[in-house]
């Protein structure tokens, strides 16, 4: 109970040192994430750097004296979304690295113009705004922030209320719907599984990935005996996603300095010969 | 509550194109009857308005009103004067002759139904359509000269364009090659051009008539000029010129006026003789006539401000149509250049401000649809027998085709406007009422009818004289059917030039009005002046 | 009676009617009817002679007042006739002679198988004719003025199926309609000046108006006058209207139509004695194409087109005769009335050695011919002593007459005038006689000629008939051909003598369009010998060059003037160089301008239009992406706006 | 320290979310994008509970963040299945809107 009322003085008008030094510094850190956010080539990065801006921004909360809002922030945001979006990103890809190069014209550009102006306005606007006077949720958070939001949510904005229940509902089924992908025909019998292993081209296990090509990895290729690579040599999943790394080039390059080598040596000799 | 004549006149036809349209394929030939039926009765209502017309009365007789739109205050206003029931007149005579003459215009052997059949969704039925068409157009027409309601106008003015671009983008000329692709695609260039044309001068006309309701607070023609006349509206200069402007400039398009006349030959030139003739003889006077009613009577003022320019570009459109005429090369085109030519002599007239010059310019609306009519019906009968529009195609036809040569010569010198036909009798009304204001431009426009001889004798001389070209061999003459659609205009050419009285009776009344709207007087010949 | 008048002109309208319209079964009786009803309508004009004759000087003009024409407001346009002596003498002359040719075509146009048109369009002529002299107003008159027009165009083209024919129909039309747009701004300047223009009030009130208005009119009507009467420099059609049958020139183109400028300069007197300066001009054209047409009808080896040249330079004496006011008005008619009788009986003279020579029109290919047409030889030669002025003959009288008068009009140029006027009469006998010398005498140089060379002008269809491809054997015309012929002899023999002597002319005139001796300057003997000296010296070189040594049937080269004067002194070059070229160019390029230019600027705003929104569909490039940029875009700008708003 | 940094900080925020949105080719990323500008938005709102005494401002950022976790579930469903459909999941392939 002693903690909240120190809060709630911190909550005053004008804040503790404490923080505006945590302002700063969390501040600074929660700017940098989100530039992460959208600087990051691979969507996992991304999503862990915006969930350390969303942890960060919890704390804020926490801060402004919405207690409530705060925890809800770690644990819907944090704990729930940003995990819905990771599971996402893995299924789409965790290694998919998308270049940063702007393939329309002038896009890049233009956001960058547009960003900018609105951030200025933004700014503009709230220096405009006599924002001086802060009354504190000391009152509001009399007894109890929870409380308080209870009394609201279940009076004034109960509608509102029932109605996002309604939306949450309704998205949950909408999700389903658009990943659910109908079943048409019978499960195979494990028998009928072998049997078709049976007379299907591949008797024995698929042939080990590239470790023969000096790349100890499952993603790449293994290499026939003409150079080419095999694709039946990488998992499934990651042909589907397209991440098989292509090591014949390599190869054939090595091949080449092979060659070369060979030549000038050759070269030396016959010089020697003469 | 008297019998509605005025809306019978534009009934009758809308209801005959609808039943025309309702015709069944198959019974092809019923639907051409009931069509020419449909326009003798309503030839005849004309006729009967003609007759209950006191030209001594008050100035819209036969009105009828009821309300419409309340909210707008818009009313189904409808009246006649003189001016108004001529023109009914002349374009309910002028149909009869172009459905007889567009007999088989648009029989569907031989019509590349082709572009028809994207028109409609289910069975276009060529036929029916066209005639249906050509009826719908007479009642809007009809109807646009008895409104007396600026809106009600509006709406008409801008409704005809959609028939009449089926017409002229449907029924291509048969001297054509029939499915012949670049015919095609001419044709529909012409239509939409003509749309756009005259789309744009209605949109303009558009805003003028809301800005005329902002500014009067209603529509009635009747109201609006009573209040003008009394002085309780008062509209500040600027403004009624816009105004008149906007309206100008739609009626400039329509009545094809230089520089706004491009849209005209290339619409006579693709579409069917008959449709030609609709085009110059009956819809385009809407244009010449809507100058007269509702720009000089809503905006004396502006009109009187404007009328010098108007003036020259009008007598631009007189040397510049005849010169063109003059520099064709094909038969159609150069009778539309012609028609542009004589446009210019009726706007001419209009805006001379002298009750010369207006009766003329009315009388000239007129004869110039009669003249224009037989000259260019003619000229259809003698294009669908050789199938080339090109005059260098033709040679000596006089001597295969004497009768068909004679009807030609007459129309064209009833084009140049002879002496003794009826188009002179207007045509040098419209000079003296220049004259007598603007000399110059009276002079210079005499220039016209010099030209005028020069393009229609070419013509004459080129198609109908000189030794017989092998594709003229054997050419036959006029048959019953075509003579019977020439010979009564002829009649009529004559008639109304040896006496024309008759319409300058009920036409004076109408123009002294106009004439007492724009505070307009003759100007009094010198020697009494001196006196 | 006076109902009559109507009657003078409803006859042969009538005839054009039915023969126009009446169809190939009119084609046994046609020529007969229309004879018959031109013929009606002289004895009417005959009748209504006798009842004029039978009142008083001061009383013979008779009015009718037929309908209301065009009534608008001021402008009062009716249908109504004047009979007065001046109409009455080309009422006459019309008629008569009208009826002559239409009795001479029987026989001329009997090979043709549209005679009964023709007959239609001969009818056509008279009635318009009739309208024009008779009218008792200017623009009535201007019917008739174009009426005549028509006429005129209908029979020069008769022959359609020639080119040429074609072509010189449609110059004389439009050549014309300059003319008579001169006509119609006349009609419009005296409307704006008298508000009228019945010949009562113009020609009463002309001292109303100002001189400037005035000249105005004058100038116009006198450009009227020369489109009409061939008058330079509207004076080339004529030559090209001999491509129409031989009687049409005789009546049309020779008799009547081509005076009707005479007739209206006359009827107009008013205006022109008000204004003097329009009355120089008037003389400057009529001297100018009195010498123009004789040097013309020098060089032409055509004997239509030298008929036609003598032709325009009578009108040339006729109109200088107006020019000089009412000492010239009564013998420009009574000249005009003898013209009519000898000219037409040239031409049908010249006709009828066509009709018997194959429609060979070359002079240099007859020769020797009076033995064979002795009627023609004998009526042609009347004919030209009438024209060359031979003391007795009616061209003697009226042509001397007009010689005194041009003295008479006093001072320097008094003495000009009548000094080109007697050059005009030599001139005059010198090509009159190479013509008759040249057709009736000498060796018979038709013998061993060959056929026409294609290129000839004025090879009339009637030649398909006769054969024309074996040498010509020339023998008379039929009756109908030579009795109107005789008729015209007569009337040119005695028709001088009857007018002249005792000034019958004068006194039968002058009500109408006054009339005063002037003061010449010479005695009117001198005058006459001075006449018959120049007379003589003019057959005396004819006869010199072309009677005694052998004609070439080939034309020698010749002096450049004569070059010149074949080619109508350049007059159609000039006009082909400068009007028609010029013309056509213009029109050409106006026609491109029309396209490129006035609807080359609508096309391209459309085309600009159809362009912006193609590049603007670019951005519409389907990446969500750039839609978001767009919309973040335009929250900026909301959002910039809404600051404004609330720091303003 | 003025609270008032808070808005300026959610600004800041915002607008880089935002960039991030218009930058960013793929689904996913563009997605966590949205979900930065959200709770630049939820802290303004947070502040100014605190800048007016009530908690209204939290109910509000309560609500956004449900809304967003709906908003997420049926956002994510749609980038499986367009990933499923054309094994990518670049917003700039699902280009179709282009005439």
């Amino acid at each position: 109970m002693s903690a909240p009322t120190e809060l709630l003085a911190a909550a005053a008008s004008h804040t503790s040192t404490g923080e505006a030094f945590q302002f700063w510094v969390l501040g600074t850190v929660a700017v940098i994430g989100a530039l992460c956010t959208i600087l990051m080539r691979k969507a996992v990065h991304s999503a862990l750097c915006l969930a350390g801006t969303m942890i960060i921004l919890a704390i804020f909360y926490l801060a402004n004296g919405a207690y409530f809002l705060g925890i809800v922030q770690v644990v819907v945001y944090t704990g729930a979304i940003m995990m819905l979006f990771l599971f996402v990103v893995m299924l789409v890809g965790v290694t998919a690295a998308d270049s940063l190069k702007e393939t329309i014209k002038g896009q890049r550009w233009w956001a960058a113009a547009c960003g900018l102006g609105f951030g200025v306005l933004l700014v503009a606007g709230i220096g405009n705004a006599s924002l001086t006077t802060f009354t504190g949720l000391g009152a509001a958070n009399a007894n109890g922030n929870v409380e308080g939001l209870a009394a609201l949510i279940f009076t004034k904005y109960v509608f509102a209320f029932e109605i996002t229940g309604a939306l949450l509902i309704t998205s949950a089924v909408g999700a389903m719907v658009l990943t659910h992908r109908e079943r048409t025909e019978r499960a195979k019998t494990q028998r009928e599984m072998s049997e078709e292993r049976v007379r299907g081209k591949h008797l024995p296990p698929l042939p080990a990935p590239g470790v023969y090509a000096r790349h100890n990895a499952v993603d790449i290729a293994g290499l026939l005996p003409d150079g080419t690579p095999s694709e039946l040599t990488v998992n499934q999943t990651l042909r589907g996603r397209g991440q098989i790394r292509d090591v014949s080039s390599e190869a054939i390059a090595d091949l080449k300095a092979l060659e070369q080598r060979s030549e000038e040596r050759l070269g030396r000799d016959e010089e020697a010969v003469k | 509550m008297s019998f509605p004549l005025l809306t019978a006149t534009a009934a009758l036809p809308a209801l005959g194109a609808i039943a025309t349209a309702a015709v069944p394929a198959a019974r092809r030939t019923a639907a051409k009857w009931l069509a020419l039926l449909v326009s003798v009765g309503t030839l005849v209502l004309a006729a009967i308005q003609l007759v209950r017309f006191e030209p001594g009365g008050a100035r819209y007789q036969l009105t009828e009103s009821h309300a419409w739109i309340k909210d707008f205050g818009v009313r189904y206003e409808l009246g006649v004067d003189g001016i108004g029931v001529a023109l009914i007149g002349l374009t309910a005579l002028l149909i009869p002759f172009i459905i007889a003459a567009g007999w088989h215009d648009a029989d569907p052997l031989e019509t590349s139904a082709g572009p028809d059949s994207s028109f409609a969704a289910g069975r276009w039925r060529p036929t029916q359509g066209f005639f249906a068409l050509i009826l719908a157009v007479e009642a809007m027409v009809v109807l646009s000269f008895e409104a007396t309601d600026v809106f009600l106008f509006y709406i008409l003015f801008e409704a005809m364009l959609i028939p009449m671009y089926f017409l002229i983008g449907g029924f291509g000329d048969r001297a054509h090659a029939q499915g012949d692709e670049a015919a095609a695609t001419q044709r529909s260039y012409a239509a939409v051009k003509f749309l756009l044309y005259n789309l744009v001068g209605g949109l303009i006309m558009l805003a003028a008539v809301i800005g005329l309701y902002v500014v009067a607070g209603s529509f009635s023609l009747n109201e609006i000029a009573a209040a003008r006349a009394s002085g309780s509206l008062h509209m500040a200069t600027n403004t009624e010129r816009l105004l008149f402007l906007g309206f100008f400039f739609a009626f400039a398009v329509k009545a094809p006026l230089w520089p706004l006349h491009t849209w005209l030959p290339n619409a006579m030139g693709e579409a069917t003789a008959p449709v030609a003739v609709l085009i110059t003889a009956v819809v385009d006077k809407v244009g010449t006539f809507a100058m007269l009613r509702f720009c000089l009577q809503l905006f004396p003022e502006a009109s009187k401000w404007a009328t010098p320019v108007i003036v020259v570009l009008a007598v631009i459109s007189i040397i510049y149509g005849a010169l063109l005429a003059v520099g064709q090369r094909d038969i159609k085109r150069l009778v539309a250049y012609a028609s542009i030519s004589h446009f210019g002599f009726i706007i001419m007239g209009i805006f001379a401000m002298t009750s010369q010059g207006q009766s003329g310019a009315t009388l000239y609306m007129v004869n110039h649809g009669i003249s224009t009519a037989a000259l260019m019906l003619v000229a259809g009968f003698l294009i669908s027998r050789r199938g080339s529009r090109l005059i260098s195609d033709y040679g000596g036809v006089q001597k295969v085709a004497p009768v068909l040569a004679g009807t030609f010569l007459i129309g064209g010198l009833a084009t140049l406007s002879l002496p003794g036909l009826a188009p002179f009798v207007s045509e040098f009304l419209v000079l003296v009422g220049t004259f007598s204001r603007y000399p110059a431009a009276g002079v210079v426009a005499t220039l016209g009818i010099v030209l005028a001889a020069l393009y229609v004798l070419v013509l004459y001389q080129r198609t109908m004289t000189g030794p017989v070209k092998a594709e003229v061999q054997g050419m036959p003459d006029l048959k019953v059917r075509e003579l019977l659609v020439v010979a009564p205009l002829i009649g009529l050419l004559i008639f109304l030039g040896v006496y024309p009285k008759p319409l300058t009776d009920i036409v004076n009344p109408a123009v002294r009005q106009t004439m007492s709207d724009v505070q307009k007087k003759d100007p009094n010949p010198v020697v009494e002046a001196a006196k | 009676m006076d109902n009559l008048i109507a009657l003078l002109i409803a006859a042969p309208l009538l005839g054009a009617a039915v023969l126009l319209c009446g169809g190939r079964k009119l084609d046994k009786a046609g020529h007969w009817l229309g004879t018959l009803l031109a013929g009606a309508s002289f004895v009417i004009g005959a009748v209504l002679f006798v009842d004029m004759l039978g009142r008083s000087a001061d009383h013979r003009t008779v009015t009718k007042h037929l309908f209301s024409w065009i009534p608008v407001e001021g402008f009062q346009a009716d249908v109504g006739f004047q009979l007065d002596q001046l109409s009455m003498t080309f009422v006459l002359l019309i008629t008569g002679v009208g009826t002559l040719i239409h009795i001479y075509s029987i026989g001329y146009m009997e090979h043709d198988e549209n005679r009964r048109r023709f007959f239609g369009y001969l009818n056509l002529f008279l009635a318009a004719m009739l309208l024009l002299v008779l009218a008792d107003n200017y623009l009535l008159l201007y019917v008739g003025w174009e009426g005549v027009g028509l006429a005129s165009y209908l029979l020069i083209g008769f022959w359609q199926h020639k080119p040429s024919a074609a072509t010189a129909a449609k110059k004389a039309f439009l050549v014309n309609r300059v003319g008579d747009m001169g006509l119609s701004i006349a009609i419009m300047v005296m409307f704006t000046t008298f508000g009228s223009f019945a010949f009562s009030t113009v020609l009463g009130e002309t001292g109303g108006a100002s001189s400037g208005r005035n000249t105005a009119i004058g100038l116009m009507l006198l450009l009227a006058a020369c489109g009409k009467s061939a008058q330079v420099p509207l004076q080339s059609w004529l030559g090209d209207a001999m491509e129409g049958p031989t009687p049409v020139s005789a009546l049309i183109h020779a008799a009547t139509m081509v005076t009707a400028g005479v007739y209206l300069i006359t009827r107009s007197g008013a205006i022109f004695n008000a204004v003097p300066d329009v009355q120089t001009v008037v003389v400057i054209v009529g001297t100018v194409t009195l010498l123009f047409g004789a040097i013309v009808g020098c060089a032409k080896d055509d004997i239509k087109k030298a008929l036609a040249g003598s032709t325009m330079s009578q009108i040339g004496y006729m109109v200088l005769a107006t020019g000089l006011g009412p000492i010239g008005y009564v013998f420009a008619i009574m000249h005009l009335v003898t013209h009519g009788f000898f000219k037409a009986g040239l031409f049908l003279g010249a006709g009828s050695v066509m009709h018997g020579m194959n429609d060979e029109v070359d002079m240099r290919r007859y020769g020797g011919l009076r033995k064979y047409m002795p009627v023609t030889f004998v009526t042609f030669g009347l004919g030209y002593l009438a024209i060359i002025g031979f003391p007795g003959l009616s061209g003697f009288f009226s042509k001397d007459k007009i010689i005194e008068a041009a003295f008479a009009k006093g001072g320097t140029e008094g003495w000009i005038l009548g000094a080109v006027t007697l050059l005009g009469a030599a001139i005059t006998a010198y090509y009159m006689t190479r013509v008759m010398v040249m057709t009736f005498f000498g060796e018979e140089r038709w013998k061993h000629a060959k056929t026409p060379a294609p290129d000839q002008p004025g090879v009339e269809p009637a030649a398909q008939t006769h054969g024309a491809h074996d040498e010509p054997h020339p023998h008379e015309s039929p009756k109908s051909m030579t009795i109107p012929m005789i008729v015209l002899a007569f009337g040119s023999v005695f028709a001088g003598g009857i007018f002249g002597i005792g000034d019958r002319f004068v006194k039968w005139l002058e009500p109408v369009t006054s009339f005063d001796h002037g003061n010449s300057p010479v005695a009117e003997w001198t005058v006459t010998a001075a006449t018959i000296v120049c007379l003589l010296i003019g057959v005396g070189l004819a006869v010199a060059q072309y009677g005694r040594k052998p004609v070439p049937a080939v034309a020698p080269r010749g002096s450049l003037l004569t070059r010149a004067a074949r080619r109508d002194l350049l007059q159609d070059d000039f006009n082909h160089v400068v009007l028609v070229r010029g013309g056509e160019h213009l029109t050409r390029s106006l026609v491109y301008l029309d396209h490129s230019l006035v609807d080359g600027v609508v096309n391209g705003t459309a085309a600009s239009v159809g362009g912006l929104s193609g590049r603007l569909r670019k951005l519409q490039n389907g990446f969500a992406r750039s839609y978001a940029v767009s919309m973040f875009g335009g929250a900026v700008v909301i959002i910039a706006a809404t600051l404004l708003m609330r720091a303003v | 320290m003025n609270p008032v940094n808070y808005l300026y900080l959610a600004a800041l925020l915002f607008t880089i979310g935002a960039a991030g949105v218009l930058i960013r080719r793929n689904a996913i990323v563009v997605f966590m994008c949205v979900e930065l500008m959200l709770n630049a938005c939820n802290l303004a709102f947070v502040c100014f509970s605190r800048l007016h005494g009530n908690l209204d401002g939290q109910i509000i950022a309560f609500f956004t963040m449900v809304v967003a976790a709906a908003e997420v579930v049926v956002g994510l469903a749609i980038i499986v299945s367009l990933f499923r459909s054309r094994h990518s999941a670049s917003v700039d392939d699902a280009s179709l809107m282009k005439l």
